[in-house]
């Protein structure tokens, strides 16, 4: 009976004492910490890995909360938990004001033909050192996925030439919009579902010659519009995604379709 | 999460030993047979379950700040009924094992789960955690244990399985092959679970 | 714009040096040719079932690999016959085929494809067979044909000898035998002559760089001769520990594997004098006769430590930044 | 040659020279139809164009004006009329703006042009330095060997750096160009005249004329010309590419290492090209801004390769005509040499200052195999004359993960192609670190 009984008792006192330091540090040492970097820790695997580089799930979370930003990604965790901590960061807003990668562009191979054989590096930037134009578009995607490289979220891929964007899967970090070397991606909310889907500058006539849906600057949308949400300048389309009712009355008189609608739906039935 | 999803993900997403490589020391070390892993696995299950249900019971009672030193006085204490068990019913197997029964306490994944599932979730979830956890762990192992058995040695339980004058893959019971070995099982088992998230 | 254009653009520089991973492969392939042709003429008909065998195995593995995989590399590039000759000399010339078997797959599965495949391996690939081999088939892989024996009788090399008997078991070795090859050993351990025969043509083809083959001797010849001059009736002399065993094979074609060899200057210094070092360290004092391959895989392990710690110089550093 | 010919210490190519056009003299070209002339042909500032749509313009009137200290004034080489300013395909295979003048004489030979062109008398004594520079400036001149950057900023380094060595860089070490040894064969008095200018801006520093022995009769015709010119010499080196990069040269002939990320003048060195050393010569004696370039047309298409002297903005349509050129049979169009060269896609674009060549080449002599795995053979290592280590900084470029030690290393790359010529496994290296500096200069 004494041979469980002491060590007991011994314990106990050690646990006494013991306790009683660690409650005068948990006092003296006690320091704020930003609450949102428990709530990310709770929604990481906890398997203290390291797969991301960092020392274990806290130390990711502790980054993540001073950086605000998910530069690093767990690769342990699936893309829902992720969005999840997006979410707790603030860095995705969800629901109505969610903002989405947008591409400029709808230079397929069948719009715009590949003019040249490009035999480089499969980067945009790459190439762009190389040329200004690999298709016949000088303005075009390039389709040689340096966004779909920068994309933590795989949100892009390259899909006939161009960049596809899954606006489920997109967060909204916007990481790919500097990694467009022709600066054809920006973010618009997603429930303005209109975009124009070119950047060519030119002149009409010679912006068709290099494109089949390329905007010839016609000026019908900007005539068309009845919140003066759509204008036309440098023979190019721009959308105020503010003032844009999603009525397509746009769309519908663009002769050469280079005005879109984009969203999951209509993609899937387009493509 | 219901208890085929649980069940897929013990064995073979977040396997211990093939998905999260937590526990490792004891993996390539008590290997060599079929009989040792299946033991050592086994031993490993008791004292997650345990451990996991009684971390579970006081989830609410310990202080998030002293979480660790309370896990593992009660890993310790359930390691201790292992091993005492197993030196009064298995004496020979415990032998072989040796010190590797006692280092169950510091082996990361019961802590891992202590950390990552008892302390949040109710007792229920958490026995079947340490259970499906447990067993996940000793498949791989009792997998690990038999490749090397079968091609270090031509045995299976000690049953020979070829002539006594073929020659043996001497290497795989030796520490290099149970790397080896627990590579090739990485790769198969990552497959799997492959093929069962695109089946799902 | 015209009609016809110049539709071809890439970046400069637009012409080639006519060099080839394939030409690389197959001209080193050649020049192991007098080794072997020595190796047939020492063990007869068995020295080339085993190195067809090898080859055979060897290439045939990677072509499965490649066909029923999602791997894209040419698999014909030459890098697996490379490894499957180098693979038969370090096997004993009556290895029985099982064994060859075994040591393909290790070393192109294993020691090459697991890695991502060529280029992308730490370890010299038909070392790590041999190693495996060794330490899984022990008494396979040190049972070794007597040169010219046409009983198929088996006896020691001058290594084993040495470990088992002593240095005064070997009295009457000539070095010239040594040299030529007339010695138990795997094929391409045992004509020293051979070996730099075919090599002398890589060095003038610039595919081996002499940092490597010359520090690894000279510091076989140091750390022996060192022991030889403190007691030359325990330790055998340096010169027999440079023309026995794999030495010329390892220093001269495995050692200065291009995958699995540093880049830089001082890090091929480095590389040759660990792997001599630990080779004649192994040889004097550890359980095993030989320790080439021990000591080659063990400084392949450091090679990217050697080629980031030890970088050549840059033009514009200098030397005191 | 008894003592071993100079060169620089590591790496370096002996990739064909197949310099076909070496013994063809220097032709006079003539005024095109329509001469496109980019707006920017320079490194630095963005000009400011003068001149309007439907404006007239003389030989040598200003078209745009340098916005800045590095920048560089144009000129209009032939009288005209401007047609439009657009936006047009360059030679580099870029799209920039630029001016289309419709020529007033079309045909006119350059010849005829240049002999009505009179010297004035020039007394280099009397010169004073700011004027030599201002003069330079106004001319637009710019480096002419294929960098661009204007020649008055870089003759005019600043105080703390004093220069005690010049270099004119005749190693013309590119494969097929042959323009400035046929400049140093033919112009060697004028190029000593220009090289004597430039002494006397840097109060009569040594100038060292440095020639890869590949070219012997250069090598002659120059020692003659400077023959008894105090401070003036030939250096004759080694035939090896790339002994015309400006650190390769300097190593080479002054045995000094210009730091990693700095310029030669920290090493007290400026170096020049030819073609821009006679440029400087012609703006003094001549007052005349750079408006025509020699260049070197070749390639394995043509059966009459040569020397052209041109009009800057002279289309390569108007070229392909003059050398009798299949335009269908052409799929490979560069500019420069196929070392550092650049590939352009119209046959429409323009000639500019830094032209020195054009080759014209077929489907054969198009590299498309595909990048293999890495053997680490370490040839482009050997072969960098920068010593760096190419093979892992590339592969740290692909993977995104330049290391910040790194960086230095891979902006220190002269971009001369010698590790992409070498390597066995068709990796495209120097096609990477372009990335890798072009990832750098963007974080920057």
């Amino acid at each position: 009976m004494y041979e469980i009984l002491i060590p007991g008792l011994v314990l106990s006192g050690f646990a006494l004492v013991l306790s009683g330091g660690l409650l005068y540090a948990s006092k003296k040492f006690y320091v704020y910490e930003d609450p949102r970097i428990d709530a990310i820790e709770a929604l990481l695997p906890a398997a203290n890995c390291g797969g991301c580089g960092l020392a274990g799930c806290r130390a990711f979370a502790e980054q993540a909360v001073k950086k605000e930003s998910l530069d690093v990604i767990c690769p342990v965790a699936d893309a829902a938990a992720m969005s999840a901590v997006a979410k707790v960061l603030g860095i995705e807003a969800s629901g109505a004001d969610k903002n989405v990668a947008t591409l400029m562009c709808h230079g397929t191979h069948e719009n715009s033909k590949e003019a040249l054989e490009y035999a480089g590096i499969e980067d945009c930037w790459a190439a762009m050192l190389v040329t200004d134009s690999v298709k016949a578009c000088a303005f075009s995607c390039l389709g040689l996925a340096s966004c779909v490289r920068a994309c933590r979220f795989d949100a892009m891929k390259i899909e006939n030439g161009i960049v596809v964007i899954d606006e489920e899967k997109c967060t909204g970090c916007g990481l790919c919009v500097p990694a467009c070397p022709k600066t054809l991606l920006h973010m618009r909310p997603q429930t303005s579902e209109v975009v124009v889907c070119c950047f060519n500058t030119e002149r009409g006539a010679d912006a068709r010659k290099v494109c089949r849906v390329a905007c010839i600057g016609c000026m019908k949308c900007q005539k068309t519009c009845a919140h003066d949400a759509i204008h036309v300048n440098n023979f190019l389309a721009a959308i105020d995604y503010g003032k844009c009712t999603n009525c397509y009355e746009c769309v519908d008189v663009c002769p050469t379709d280079s005005i879109q609608i984009k969203g999951k739906e209509v993609y899937v039935a387009s493509a | 999460m219901n208890l085929k999803e649980n069940m897929i993900r013990s064995f073979f997403t977040e396997n211990p030993v093939t998905g999260l490589l937590l526990g490792l020391c004891p993996t390539l070390a008590t290997t060599t047979s079929a009989e040792n892993g299946l033991g050592m696995g086994l031993a490993t299950t008791f004292v997650l379950i345990g451990s996991n249900v009684v971390i579970s019971l006081l989830r609410k009672q310990i202080p998030d700040r002293v979480r660790i030193p309370a896990f593992i006085v009660i890993i310790a204490t359930f390691v201790t009924i292992v091993d005492m068990g197993m030196q009064a019913t298995m004496y020979d197997l415990h032998k072989t094992l040796g010190l590797f029964i006692p280092l169950i306490v510091v082996n990361c994944i019961i802590l891992g789960r202590a950390e990552a599932f008892a302390s949040k979730n109710s007792i229920g979830h958490s026995f079947l955690d340490g259970l499906f956890m447990g067993l996940g762990f000793t498949m791989s192992l009792f997998i690990l244990g038999a490749i090397r058995e079968v091609l270090g040695s031509g045995q299976i339980f000690g049953y020979a399985l070829i002539p006594a004058d073929w020659p043996t893959i001497l290497i795989f019971v030796l520490a290099p092959g149970a790397f080896i070995t627990l590579g090739f099982m990485m790769v198969g088992m990552n497959k799997i679970s492959k093929l069962l998230e695109g089946g799902n | 714009m015209p009609e016809n254009r110049p539709v071809f653009v890439d970046s400069s520089p637009l012409g080639r040096a006519g060099e080839s991973t394939r030409k690389i492969m197959y001209t080193v392939s050649l020049t192991l040719v007098p080794a072997l042709g020595v190796s047939v003429w020492m063990f007869g008909f068995e020295a080339l079932r085993v190195l067809l065998l090898a080859a055979v195995f060897c290439v045939g593995i990677e072509f499965a690999a490649f066909r029923f995989s999602s791997f894209k590399i040419d698999s014909l590039d030459g890098s697996a016959l490379l490894t499957g000759i180098l693979l038969a000399m370090n096997l004993p010339a009556n290895a029985p085929w099982w064994l060859i078997l075994v040591g393909s797959l290790v070393a192109v599965g294993l020691g090459k494809l697991v890695f991502g495949g060529l280029g992308q391996n730490i370890f010299n690939p038909a070392l790590v067979a041999r190693v495996f081999l060794l330490i899984s088939f022990p008494v396979q892989m040190t049972s070794w044909l007597k040169p010219g024996a046409v009983d198929g009788s088996t006896g020691a090399t001058p290594l084993g000898i040495l470990k088992t008997e002593g240095a005064g078991a070997l009295a009457q070795t000539d070095l010239l035998h040594l040299a030529v090859g007339q010695m138990g050993g795997s094929l391409g351990e045992v004509s020293a002559i051979a070996l730099l025969l075919g090599a002398a043509w890589l060095f003038y083809k610039k595919y081996i760089t002499w940092e490597i083959p010359v520090t690894f001797m000279g510091a076989v010849l140091v750390f022996s001769g060192i022991f030889y001059l403190i007691n030359p009736a325990q330790y055998a002399s340096p010169l027999f520990h440079l023309f026995t065993g794999g030495v010329m094979l390892g220093a001269l074609y495995m050692a200065t594997d291009m995958v699995t060899s540093p880049l830089t200057f001082k890090g091929k210094l480095i590389f040759g004098i660990g792997c001599g070092f630990f080779t004649a360290l192994i040889r004097l004092f550890g359980a095993y006769p030989e320790g080439v391959s021990f000591a080659i895989l063990f400084m392949n392990a450091f090679v990217p430590l050697l080629d980031r710690y030890f970088p050549d110089k840059k033009f514009g550093v200098l030397k005191n930044e | 040659m008894l003592h071993p010919l100079k060169t620089f210490s590591r790496g370096g190519i002996h990739p064909a020279y197949n310099k076909f056009s070496a013994d063809r003299p220097i032709e006079y070209g003539t005024v095109p139809e329509r001469l496109l002339i980019a707006v920017n042909q320079h490194i630095g500032r963005p000009l400011e164009v003068l001149v309007k749509k439907g404006e007239e313009v003389t030989r040598g009137s200003l078209l745009a004006k340098s916005s800045g200290f590095v920048s560089s004034n144009l000129h209009a080489p032939a009288a005209g009329k401007v047609e439009k300013i657009t936006r047009f395909p360059q030679l580099g295979g870029q799209i920039g703006e630029t001016i289309i003048i419709k020529t007033e004489n079309p045909g006119q030979s350059l010849k005829e042009i240049l002999d009505s062109e009179t010297p004035q008398s020039l007394r280099l004594d009397a010169l004073e330095k700011e004027e030599i520079l201002k003069k330079i400036n106004e001319a637009g001149l710019v480096g002419m060997g294929g960098a661009g950057f204007p020649t008055h900023v870089k003759l005019s380094p600043p105080q703390e750096k004093p220069i005690d060595h010049l270099l004119i860089n005749g190693a013309e070490c590119e494969p097929y160009i042959t323009c400035d040894h046929r400049l140093m064969l033919e112009r060697s008095a004028e190029l000593t005249r220009g090289m004597l200018i430039l002494q006397k801006l840097f109060g009569g520093v040594p100038v060292t004329i440095g020639i890869e022995d590949n070219k012997p009769d250069a090598v002659k015709a120059m020692g003659e010309a400077l023959a008894g010119k105090r401070g003036l010499s030939v250096a004759a080196l080694e035939t090896k590419y790339p002994q015309g990069g400006e650190k390769q040269l300097i190593k080479a002939i002054l045995n000094r290492e210009v730091p990693s990320a700095g310029l030669p003048m920290d090493v007290g060195v400026i170096v020049q090209n030819v073609a821009t050393t006679l440029a400087v010569y012609e703006a003094l004696v001549y007052n005349r801004p750079l408006m025509e370039r020699a260049l070197t047309v070749s390639g394995n298409l043509i059966k009459n390769p040569g020397n052209i002297l041109l009009p800057i903005g002279t289309p390569v349509s108007f070229i392909m005509n003059r050398f009798e050129i299949d335009a269908a049979r052409v799929r490979l169009l560069l500019s420069g040499g196929p070392m550092m060269g650049r590939a352009s896609f119209s046959f429409e674009s323009p000639l500019t200052k830094t032209s020195s060549a054009l080759l014209f080449f077929d489907g054969d002599y198009v590299h498309r195999r595909r990048e293999n795995p890495c053997i680490r053979c370490g040839s482009c290592i050997d072969a960098c004359p920068m010593g760096l280590p190419v093979a892992q900084l590339t592969e740290s470029i692909k993977g995104n993960l330049i290391a910040a030690h790194a960086k230095g290393d891979i902006m220190d790359c002269i971009e001369c192609g010698s590790c992409t010529y070498v390597c066995p496994a068709d990796r495209r290296l120097v096609q990477w670190m372009r990335v890798g500096k072009s990832i750098i200069r963007r974080e920057n």
